[in-house]
């Protein structure tokens, strides 16, 4: 599929939004859906419904093999080795839950330490939190550097020998940084720390290979990745996985169940319990399928092309300043302009059909740094083209205008 | 929709330049707001007399254009009134946000009025109307004071 | 709408299933969907896509509203006093597992006990089964008659002064038995003792009335209530919500996160943490308004009918063994047929697109109970007429002639 | 599909009388299996002599038909077979079942190789693959003995 008009396959593209063609800057925040994937779902309610795993009659077989099929295509496109190392969640943020709490009941003790960076979600925090709370973990934050990178000097520093976990992103949603996830895992793994990824933002827009990456978990949030919402997917080293306690408990992921005693399934059932989100499982093969057909590296080849436009267009227009300049960075650009504050800049921007996202972005503590209360993001995906960043230059003009700025 | 009702004159100069932006010496209530969604948060704090006049009224913190001006706009308003007065203004401003198309009370000033009227135009922007009531809402828990931090989420 | 050509409302009655019509008798495991919820989510994908709760553009403030709405309808549609009662989830598994979590966390301690039944399903067994281990609760089971009912007084008989939490089932999803929550609460209540619904086969199939009922919790699974799958929802008291710590962390349900402190936001977000399911939330109102649109006074009627002659045709039948024979009885009907394994019965059936479940359809401990490793069970959905039964009884028949039965 | 052609006489009468159903005395090897999915469960016990010849199988359990007679036609065919025997028809069972249409191992007569094919129905059905090849992964278990049970969820 030729990235150069992929727009087309995506049919919210053909709305007015407000009298005007929709120039959709959130994709880091969700993605719009191809075709593919809504008829994909369409279809499966329509003609072939049934729970998976459960029932042996014809449709519950047929709907079976077509959850286990996502998994297979899963673990091809990350280059996981084994099938089971894919656990479907609710979502990225359940993904990093899941990993967290499983760790704290069986891995990490009373002194421990987890190190964090400035640049994490607030879904690679929180979770970590209650462990500071249950188990007295503490947590420690590599500091970031001018250009909103996390240089691995940084990593380095922060680690101690009570280091247990190192639990990073992969693309920072709000400076767009890449961090050295590999180089990362080396060092941790010489020193027996494990590496949690936060892949929402690495997955649908970097070259996915987990086994190279040598990571220990990475979490992706499916509805960012072309998918559909309430579907988020874990990937864990088998090691882990099997090691690990389950996490939800339920239908599905025991073995045997007595009043006295419970034994639990293996893989991957051990992790899903109760009944999944399976339609959302089925059609994801298809946006998996979507962004195989165009190529990552097109992808990321269209996605830098775009970024390094957007950030030159913004860079001449004085009173835009962007936020961060890491050398290596995804699709994102943040930027605030001096006196008028992000919320507005985001209505004003809306009149005009442009959606941005305007606030810390689950970052707050990326933005005490920064000292600012807040920040107005333009993020791509594979449908946006060059002309969406001279449309959001028009109307921060317009932006400004309002606000009387030069 | 129409920016220019949203970003009217005075919203604009009570959002550059908001008054009462400090904190009052010697207060004796006050009270915390924020809305998670946005990262606005504002600190409002009252000085009450014997008599239960508003002696002195100012705020702290940091928003957007609407939600600076609207408490910048509220402390230029309150201040000088008595608690009663001050309640009636906050009901009356908040049921004009609500649902009523005008401001009813009778306190008020028609020049004051006109100013409080201006913040009228979120109405047509529901995400934006917890900017212009976020100082209104903390400013009822200051005077009630019950240690309740406000949240506008909702 | 009218119950008695309902089945034309579900397209997949058009489809051949290996050249049979469908003849769906699955339903507790999970409903089939109405084409007002397919279209709804496909229209939602097409037109209207984006998250929810985050951004303030157009598309995202439309969906944010759609979004709540679909709250708000659920609150009425269980009479609930507040619509922060109302939290959404990935299905009632993780609703069951939040209740079980956050009691463990701040209001259950060692020696306390937890008072289930025979009938519960492992989603109400297993979450609670984790306290066991990790904080040394004890786990009580209320026995079944031999109808396969738990009547109030195996209820009363099982709880002890330590008794702090009733565990239950609305209606199991085995026998079919309709358990008297009402009463049961108010026992519970006198005593101080909090009780927790399971409402899989309850919320689809019975009058809800949350305020009446009096429960403390309430577990809704949307896929079996002519909703999308991947979504599930928990009523609870909003003062035991408020009390009551976080279960997972993340984006959206924060009030301020700093590097040393972190503080929760208020109901609901509190407990929906990351990304939501949007389109299913927001497709699950037609779920709703197509319940409504029938009037539940009518649906309960038409699975009463409809049980209540499935009972008397295979009661006819010799070699069928019932399961159970409870005097309130829901839309499931479990058995057994002397020398023919469920499996096979199972397998057999589906020859003729007739679609059942066998197994011990996640109720070990009521299998073992009964002595018997696993059973059949037919279960209806509004779409259900009295022919299905006609089919069902046929072909059990052959079943019995390939077995050489009587 | 047919089921005909899974429900062959062999396999409805080897499921209703099966062979061997019972504890061997003095086993020496054994493992327990399971399908969770399903709960049918079976433990197979093993006498390996010292010649490394399976004097004895039995085998205790419950479950449907296919995975009934599944048993007991293994029971019947590697009693009195030597442990290498034994893994090589194991090997040509499973791998008939997977995907081979004949088996091939030449250890076996024609006469029991009738009755193994018999269990080939289960091709056309893939959710019962699991039914017919439970005791044999069980036996697998056993003969390695390595103490670890064995599940067919996947
Ligand atoms: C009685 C009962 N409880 C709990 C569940 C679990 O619900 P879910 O799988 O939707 O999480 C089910 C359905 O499988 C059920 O029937
Ligand atoms: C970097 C990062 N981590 C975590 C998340 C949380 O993902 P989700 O909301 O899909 O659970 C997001 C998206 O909001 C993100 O951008």
């Amino acid at each position: 599929m030729n990235i150069d008009n992929i727009k087309k396959e995506f049919p919210i593209f053909d709305e007015k939004i407000q009298n005007n063609d929709l120039v959709y800057l959130d994709s880091a925040n969700s993605s719009q859906k191809p075709k593919v994937v809504i008829d994909r779902i369409n279809e499966f309610y329509t003609k072939e419904f049934s729970n998976v795993g459960r029932s042996i009659h014809y449709l519950a077989v047929a709907a079976t093999n077509l959850y286990e099929n996502t998994r297979s295509s899963v673990q091809k496109y990350i280059n996981a080795k084994d099938k089971n190392e894919i656990v479907f969640t609710k979502g990225a943020t359940e993904a990093l839950n899941l990993v967290a709490n499983t760790l704290g009941q069986k891995y990490l003790n009373e002194g421990d330490e987890i190190l964090l960076t400035e640049l994490e979600h607030h879904s690679n925090y929180v979770p970590w939190h209650y462990l500071r709370k249950s188990k007295n973990i503490k947590i420690n934050f590599a500091e970031i550097n001018e250009d909103g990178e996390i240089p691995i000097e940084n990593i380095e520093k922060k680690i101690t020998p009570k280091t247990k976990v190192i639990a990073i992103n992969h693309l920072s949603n709000v400076t767009g940084a890449i961090l050295p996830i590999k180089e990362i895992t080396e060092i941790a793994h010489a020193k027996d720390i494990i590496v949690v990824v936060d892949g929402c933002q690495g997955a649908p827009h970097l070259k996915l290979d987990v086994q190279d990456l040598d990571c220990d978990f990475y979490a992706i949030s499916c509805h960012k990745m072309y998918g559909p919402t309430g579907l988020g997917i874990l990937y864990g080293k088998k090691k882990w996985l099997e090691e690990l306690p389950p996490y939800q408990g339920g239908g599905g992921m025991i073995k045997e169940v007595k009043k006295d005693r419970i034994t639990y399934g293996d893989l991957p059932n051990k992790y899903e319990a109760g009944t999944m989100a399976t339609a959302q499982v089925i059609a994801f093969d298809k946006s998996i399928k979507f962004l195989e057909s165009i190529g990552i590296e097109n992808i990321i080849k269209h996605e830098k092309e775009l970024i390094e436009y957007g950030q030159e267009i913004l860079k001449k227009n004085n009173s835009v300043k962007l936020i961060g300049n890491p050398k290596n960075k995804g699709g994102v650009i943040s930027f605030t302009i001096e006196g008028v504050h992000p919320h507005d800049i985001a209505t004003i921007l809306d009149e005009d059909g442009v959606a941005i996202r305007a606030g810390h972005h689950c970052c707050q503590i990326l933005h005490d740094k920064l000292e600012i209360p807040a920040s107005a993001r333009a993020s791509v995906g594979v449908y946006n083209t060059k002309s969406d960043f001279d449309q959001l230059n028009e109307s921060i003009n317009k932006c400004k205008k309002i606000f009387d700025l030069k | 929709m129409n920016l220019k009702e949203l970003y009217q004159e005075i919203i604009l100069e009570h959002g550059k330049n908001p008054r009462n932006l400090r904190k009052t010496e010697n207060f004796n209530k006050d009270a915390k707001g924020n809305n998670p969604l946005c990262g606005d948060n504002v600190h409002v704090y009252l000085k009450l007399n014997n008599q239960r006049k508003v002696e002195d009224i100012s705020f702290e913190g940091s928003g957007c254009a609407i939600s600076m001006a609207s408490a910048s706009i509220m402390t230029d308003l309150i201040k000088g009134k008595s608690d009663n007065e001050a309640k009636e203004i906050i009901d009356d401003f908040l049921g004009m946000i609500k649902e009523n198309p005008e401001l009813k009370s009778t306190i008020l000033e028609e020049d004051d009025k006109t100013k409080l009227m201006c913040l009228s135009g979120v109405k047509q922007y529901p995400m934006r109307v917890k900017c212009a009531t976020l100082s209104w809402h903390t400013l009822i828990s200051a005077m009630e004071d019950d240690g309740k931090q406000v949240s506008t989420e909702d």
